[in-house]
């Protein structure tokens, strides 16, 4: 028939535009371009599913074409046909099977790396902590230990593991940088860590990736990661031309709004405690001892401790010593 | 006066966009040219006797279909906005209010109003005609279900031109969707309008359950049902443990927004992160609610058009209900990246995967099927041999989500938009299009136009991959969702967005031609008077098209599977022995307008929950009185119908012989 | 009668009664009195619960009873179990804290 | 013919009637899960409490453990009642729903005491989120028993307009299905609210 001919030249030339279009600019595949460990491990985790499930996909759209094609009902057909064939328990003891292999093998990797991702970067090294608070609609970082913080712009040294600890002073963002490692939710009252490292200099695209409204879609920020020498000569140049980020000049950042790079020299000391504290950080206390029901009802003393346990996640010199005896 | 009058419409409607204008107007014309018609051709009794009132499953089914295109209509018309705006990021064409806007009742209504009123709309019309009943177990019920979630439906609708839609979200997560980030009244149509319409799903779940377990003819057990019925029935298991969370959800964060609790806030000690749990301990479930009767449409439709029993009948029902239990304990899936701990990851990582197994077992046994067979291209197969492959990938995409670490990477990105579309449309919408095609005659008595329908068929294909594949680049490109722009960094994402929108207007054409062929086949449509166009194999193919109102003038004793099948088999045979059966009164359920006044009396509560949180006022009076009393008076209407109901002991009445004698023979049947 | 057999005695309602109230007081007085250790009297004062939840259904919601097969009860079954699974999922998936720690 | 049609009616009938309470079962277990979810959410919140505001110093142990010796009480007659409707005794079977409908309202007055005293005290829905879910979750289950309450009364009239009949003892069976479990959910707030709250 003329018209599926027709219909199918337009597939044809619609499949060779796609795949032009997939294939050119391979290095924007930003997520496939690892350039740090975790991304690297979470790489290879999704090959390994691709492949995995290519193992069943092509195959079986290999057979739906053939059974398709060969057991179409046009006059003439000579294939056999057994309206009464409807079982057959080693077919079916192959379909459950196959199945359960793949996703066993999947599953193994899944957990271990589910694992290993849960514990920092090579603990040897001292870590740069940098605390990230999400706002509307711009990130701010803050370095505890350099004191100096910026808006929507991070800087990192190559090869030192960078522990984010990530909180929000406004509805729940996500913090992601493709290259480095995926993203973890940013969320007001918590403090949650996200250890990264970058292997090699260059400049990083991140983003917030969970949806907090209006500005939203301005919520990206660069990162450039460099030499030691480099990121402490610019830790440097920050601290002797920026402004110094005040109490009222984080209320006035904090307003509904967006807004470009900015850097600061310093930032009042407890700012990020205060903001966990603020949105119900007081409230999270249960770590060691499980939320268990039997085990607190008395809640001066949770409150107490809750309080406590803030102050310590908030030292930030004493984060390595913290890790220690997680 | 009239300054406060206006200070009022101001905050009431929806102003200062002419999409808005045009919409009001349109709604306006189109009421106005309803009540005209209804009112010149005299059919207002009609309308209230035959549709408003009935009880009757297939009507119900029919108008459940109706609303349910009308939704795809709207939701589509809600994608094609937002494709534009994302091929041409830089266009001022919609501003970022809009697009949230627009992307949140665009999911919402989908999957809410459009999917699931489908899949009641099939579950209506086939079960009981599958299982040989004359209606549901509890036909009342049923309408009252309908009512709700069309009341349901029409609330959250309205939100486009009074008081503004909400934009935070098909899902609303909390803190954005708390009265600190989204005051007004769009977060509380959301929730009023999936209440109710959710309370309509609950009870509907509960109806077909007892349906199933207690209606079917006598001879059929349970290991011999179609297995569409057994799909319904691992659906409704689904809804009616989904269902009651995504209840309690919504109310406590009403109860948020309304009464300054704090369940979901960021002060006082609330929790966002318990609204996510448990939203998803709803909203995983409620996506294989729809999915599972899709893969019993295919069942049957792989069946009926390879000429074959369907391959592995056991392993099927076995695997429906493992996916309907074990589809439970997957929810953390979507908010992985939540940091619950490794363990949880890990647990629910592998949970997740583990439903590929039964999934798989499902497809294979529909190669089987078709294997051996001899496949009949016809329009509902045809959705189908397309839906094998699409949903394949799209469970693939889903099996690479499902690994957590992984997922850190995918969260959120465009890869999920295409995994879920993919599975949504591949599956779901193909299914419910291949099904409203396949039984169709058994709703209207004609079959649908064949060249239409291919057409509509391959645009829907065409434009699916084009539209979605890209999205799959476009996500490990980093393009996250929900943006109505791409920001200031050039990552090469416009060329691959330009493409994905014609690929959507691909399937808006394909769309079109749905209509069309509707419209067209009403007219030219080729009548069904064998009351078995496809070489069926079930029971509903042994009843004349459209069905009668009673449905099996005598139940038929329905033992094995495709009983129909086999009786035509013997009657080719001449074995079938020829007794004229006899025919007995048949009791039939009372019309009943309770139903309708009952969900209006809803709407009317919902409506007055919805603006009581705001602070709309008329000159200097706050109107939040008004609103209150017009939600008590709604909750007393909904009360005093119930009562009313109890004390009704007069719900039905019997056809007698007679007409039955004569319905049948009207529809070509001796008896 | 059989039929009333099938409903229940007054006796049974009885036994019923007395016994959900010894099983009410029991766990009250442990408790005013501090009687054990906390997590031995909250393992105990759960088991009472669920042992009073099963003379309702034994005793005055007749479980037992009703035609073949019980789908009823099928459904109480797997309900209790989503039931717990939502209860103890939510525990254990809201147990991460405020804390610095890897995930 | 017509006593054929009138015997396939009254089959029919009993049918029916069945069928609703199955339905009815299936319900309560929907009932439960939501039940289940409000624990759940409860016991997520219930430390996020105020100083000063936690369960140990707002619970009257003297007031739940009336409520929940009422509510026994009530699950016990609305038993007596349905054996009175099983032997045919119209009259008893009213009493007992009359009985134990008092017995309801009681408890629901008190329950309305207890959350007016504890507003009064500042310790409101708005106040915490441990007190938002224990208002929400006590709260539903006095909802269930207020509607019970006026079901109950309606199904009273019906009774004593048409007497004992399939219908009416399908209802009243219902009713009392619906009550019981109303006790056993109170079981659980008793225990996981009150008793570990003064714990
Ligand atoms: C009908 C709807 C539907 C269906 C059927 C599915 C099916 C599946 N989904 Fe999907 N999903 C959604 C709708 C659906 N999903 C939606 C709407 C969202 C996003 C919501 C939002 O955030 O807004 C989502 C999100 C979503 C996520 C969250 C991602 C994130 O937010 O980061 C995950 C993660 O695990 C996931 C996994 C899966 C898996 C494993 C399946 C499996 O059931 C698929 C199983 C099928 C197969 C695998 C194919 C056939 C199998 C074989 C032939 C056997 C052999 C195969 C292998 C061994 C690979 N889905
Ligand atoms: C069953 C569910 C379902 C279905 C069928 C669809 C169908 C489609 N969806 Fe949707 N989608 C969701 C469920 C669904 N979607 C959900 C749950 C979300 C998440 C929402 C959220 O983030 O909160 C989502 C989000 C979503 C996004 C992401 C938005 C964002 O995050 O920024 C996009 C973008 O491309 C999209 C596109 C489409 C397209 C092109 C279709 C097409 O299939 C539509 C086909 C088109 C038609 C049927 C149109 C018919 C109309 C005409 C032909 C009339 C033409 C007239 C005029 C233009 C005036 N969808
Ligand atoms: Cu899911």
């Amino acid at each position: 028939m003329k018209k599926q001919k027709l219909l199918r030249r337009v597939v044809f030339f619609i499949m060779a535009a796609l795949a032009t279009m997939l294939l050119a600019g391979c290095e924007n595949y930003i997520v496939l371009n690892p350039k740090g460990p975790v991304a690297e491990t979470q790489y290879r985790l999704i090959i390994i599913s691709i492949i995995l499930c290519l193992v069943v996909v092509i195959p079986v759209l290999a057979m739906l074409v053939y059974v398709v094609w060969r057991y179409r009902d046009k006059p003439g057909n000579k294939a056999p046909y057994t309206p009464e064939w409807v079982d057959s328990k080693t077919l079916e003891i192959v379909w459950w099977g196959i199945p359960i292999v793949i996703i066993a093998i999947l599953g193994f990797f899944t957990v271990r790396d589910t694992f290993a991702l849960a514990k920092p970067q090579d603990p040897e090294t001292k870590p740069l902590t940098i605390q990230v608070t999400s706002l509307d609609w711009k990130w701010l970082f803050q370095y505890p230990e350099q004191g100096i913080a910026t808006v929507n712009y991070i800087e990192i040294p190559t090869g030192v593991p960078v522990q984010f600890v990530v909180t929000s002073d406004a509805p729940m963002n996500s913090f992601w940088i493709p290259q480095l490692g995926g993203q973890t939710y940013t969320m007001p009252g918590m403090a949650m860590g996200l250890s990264l490292k970058a292997n090699e200099p260059g400049e990083y695209f991140g983003s917030g990736a969970n949806f907090t409204g209006e500005g939203f879609a301005h919520m990206q920020f660069k990162v450039v990661a460099k030499s030691q020498a480099e990121f402490d000569k610019w830790v440097q140049s920050v601290k002797q031309t920026a402004p110094a980020l005040t109490k009222d000049g984080y209320k006035e950042l904090a307003k509904p709004g967006i807004s470009d790079k900015q850097f600061y020299s310093s930032f009042p000391p407890e700012l990020f405690k205060e903001i966990v504290d603020k949105n119900g950080g007081q409230y999270y206390k249960q770590h060691e001892h499980h939320m268990k029901m039997n085990q607190n009802t008395n809640h001066g003393d949770m409150n107490h401790d809750a309080n406590q346990h803030m102050e310590h996640g908030a030292n930030q010199h004493e984060m390595s010593g913290m890790k220690a005896d997680k | 006066m009239l300054e406060n009058i206006k200070n009022f419409a101001s905050q009431f409607f929806v102003t200062g966009d002419p999409l808005i204008y045009g919409a009001d107007v349109s709604i306006v014309l189109t009421t106005l040219a309803i009540v005209f018609v209804l009112t010149y051709f005299k059919k207002w009794g009609w309308l209230w006797r035959e549709w408003l009132t009935t009880v009757d499953h297939k009507k119900i089914g029919i108008m459940y279909i109706i609303a349910s295109l009308l939704m795809l209509f709207r939701g589509g018309v809600d994608a094609l906005l937002m494709r534009i705006q994302l091929a041409f990021p830089n266009m001022p064409f919609l501003h970022s209010e809009h697009y949230n806007e627009i992307f949140t009742t665009h999911g919402t209504i989908m999957i809410l109003f459009m999917a699931m009123p489908f899949m009641f709309g099939l579950f209506n019309i086939v079960v009981p005609l599958q299982i040989g009943a004359r209606d549901v177990a509890y036909p009342f019920l049923n309408a009252v279900s309908f009512w709700l979630f069309f009341l349901g439906a029409m609330l959250f609708n309205i939100s486009f031109v009074i008081g503004g839609s909400a934009d935070a979200g098909w899902l609303s997560y909390p803190p954005l969707s708390e009265n600190q980030f989204s005051p007004g009244p769009g977060q509380n149509f959301y929730i009023w309008g999936i209440q109710i319409s959710g309370i309509g799903s609950l009870a509907t779940g509960i109806n077909f359950i007892v349906t199933i377990l207690k209606m079917r003819a006598p001879g059929m057990k349970l290991m011999d049902m179609p297995l569409f019925t057994w799909s319904v029935m691992a659906s409704c298991i689904m809804i009616i443990f989904a269902f009651p969370v995504l209840t309690v959800t919504l109310a406590l964060l009403f109860i948020d927004r309304f009464a300054g609790a704090h369940f979901f806030t960021i002060d006082g000690g609330g929790n966002p992160m318990m609204y996510i749990n448990l939203i998803w301990i709803w909203g995983h479930p409620e996506v294989y609610i729809v999915v599972l009767p899709a893969f019993g449409i295919f069942s049957e439709i792989v069946s009926t058009f390879s000429r074959k029993p369907i391959f592995g009948y056991t392993s099927m029902v076995f695997a429906m209900m493992i996916i309907s239990v074990l589809g439970y304990f997957t929810w953390v899936h979507h908010f992985f990246t939540m940091g619950a701990g490794a363990n949880v990851n890990a647990f629910f990582a592998v949970t997740t995967m583990a439903i590929a197994i039964p999934t798989g077992v499902k497809v294979f046994n529909w190669l089987f099927t078709m294997f051996r067979g001899r496949i009949r291209m016809e329009q509902p197969m045809l959705w189908t041999i397309a839906f094998i492959p699409c949903f394949l990938i799209g469970g693939a995409t889903g099996v690479m989500l499902a690994v957590a670490p992984a997922d850190y990477q995918y969260h959120n990105s465009y890869f999920l938009i295409a995994h879920f579309h993919q599975v949504l449309i591949g599956g779901v919408v193909f299914a419910y299009v291949a099904g409203l095609i396949y039984w169709w005659p058994k709703m209207f008595g004609f079959k649908l136009n064949d060249r239409l329908g291919k057409w509509a068929f391959w645009f829907w294909n065409i434009g699916f991959y084009v539209c979605f594949m890209p999205q799959y680049a476009l996500g490990f490109m980093g393009m996250t969702r929900r943006l109505y722009t791409y920001g200031n960094w050039d990552l090469g994402w416009a060329p691959l967005n330009l493409l994905s929108t014609i690929g959507a207007f691909l399937m808006g054409i394909g769309f079109i031609f749905q209509a069309w062929q509707i419209i067209y086949s009403i007219k030219h449509g080729e009548r069904d008077v064998t009351g078995d166009p496809w070489d069926g194999r079930t029971l509903e193919w042994s009843i004349p098209s459209p069905a009668p109102h009673y449905n099996f003038a005598v139940i038929p004793h329905a033992a094995g599977k495709d009983v129909w099948w086999r009786m035509k088999e013997e009657m080719k045979q001449g074995k079938a022995k020829q007794e004229k059966p006899k025919l007995e009164p048949i009791h039939m359920p009372k019309n009943s307008g309770i139903p309708f006044v009952m969900a209006v009396f809803w709407f009317i509560a919902g409506f007055g929950f919805t603006f009581a949180p705001t602070d709309i006022t008329f000159g200097e009076t706050k109107l939040t009185f008004v609103w209150i009393s017009m939600a008590v008076i709604g909750l007393l209407g909904v009360g005093l119908c119930m009562l009313a109901r109890s004390f009704q002991y007069d719900t039905d009445y019997y056809i007698p012989v007679d007409e039955v004698k004569r319905t049948e023979a009207s529809l070509g049947r001796v008896v | 009668m059989s039929q009333q057999e099938a409903h229940g005695s007054t006796k049974a309602y009885i036994i019923g009664f007395i016994l959900s109230i010894v099983l009410t007081i029991i766990p009250l007085v442990l408790v005013l009195n501090h009687m054990m250790s906390r997590t031995a009297l909250f393992v105990t004062i759960m088991v009472m619960a669920v042992l009073q939840f099963a003379v309702q259904l034994f005793f005055f919601m007749h479980i037992r009873e009703g035609e073949k097969p019980r789908y009823n009860v099928m459904a109480l079954v797997l309900g209790i179990v989503f039931v717990v699974t939502i209860v103890a999922g939510s525990i254990w998936i809201m147990t991460f804290n405020s804390q610095v720690q890897f995930a | 013919m017509a006593q054929a049609v009138s015997h396939h009616e009254h089959h029919h009938h009993e049918d029916h009637e069945s069928l609703k309470v199955l339905g009815f079962w299936i319900f309560l277990v929907t009932d439960c899960l939501l039940f289940g979810t409000l624990f759940a959410t409860y016991a997520v919140l219930y430390t996020h409490a105020n100083p000063g505001q936690t369960g140990k110093e707002l619970f009257e142990v003297p007031v739940f453990v009336a409520e929940t010796f009422i509510l026994l009480t009530s699950s016990f007659t609305s038993g007596l009642a349905t054996l009175a409707m099983h032997k045919g005794k119209l009259k008893s079977l009213i009493g007992w729903l009359i009985v134990t409908a008092l017995l309801g309202l009681a408890f629901v007055g008190l329950e309305i005491d207890e959350f007016i005293k504890l507003a009064h005290e500042g310790a409101t829905i708005s106040a915490s989120a441990f007190l938002s879910a224990f208002f929400t979750l006590v709260g539903t289950h006095g909802l269930h028993v207020s509607i019970g309450l006026i079901w109950m009364v309606a199904i009273m009239i019906q009774l004593g307009r048409y007497g004992i009949n399939e219908v009416t003892k399908r209802k009243v069976t219902i009713i009392g299905l619906y009550w019981h479990f109303l006790d056993v959910v109170w079981i659980f707030l008793f225990t996981v609210v009150y008793l570990l709250g003064v714990m």
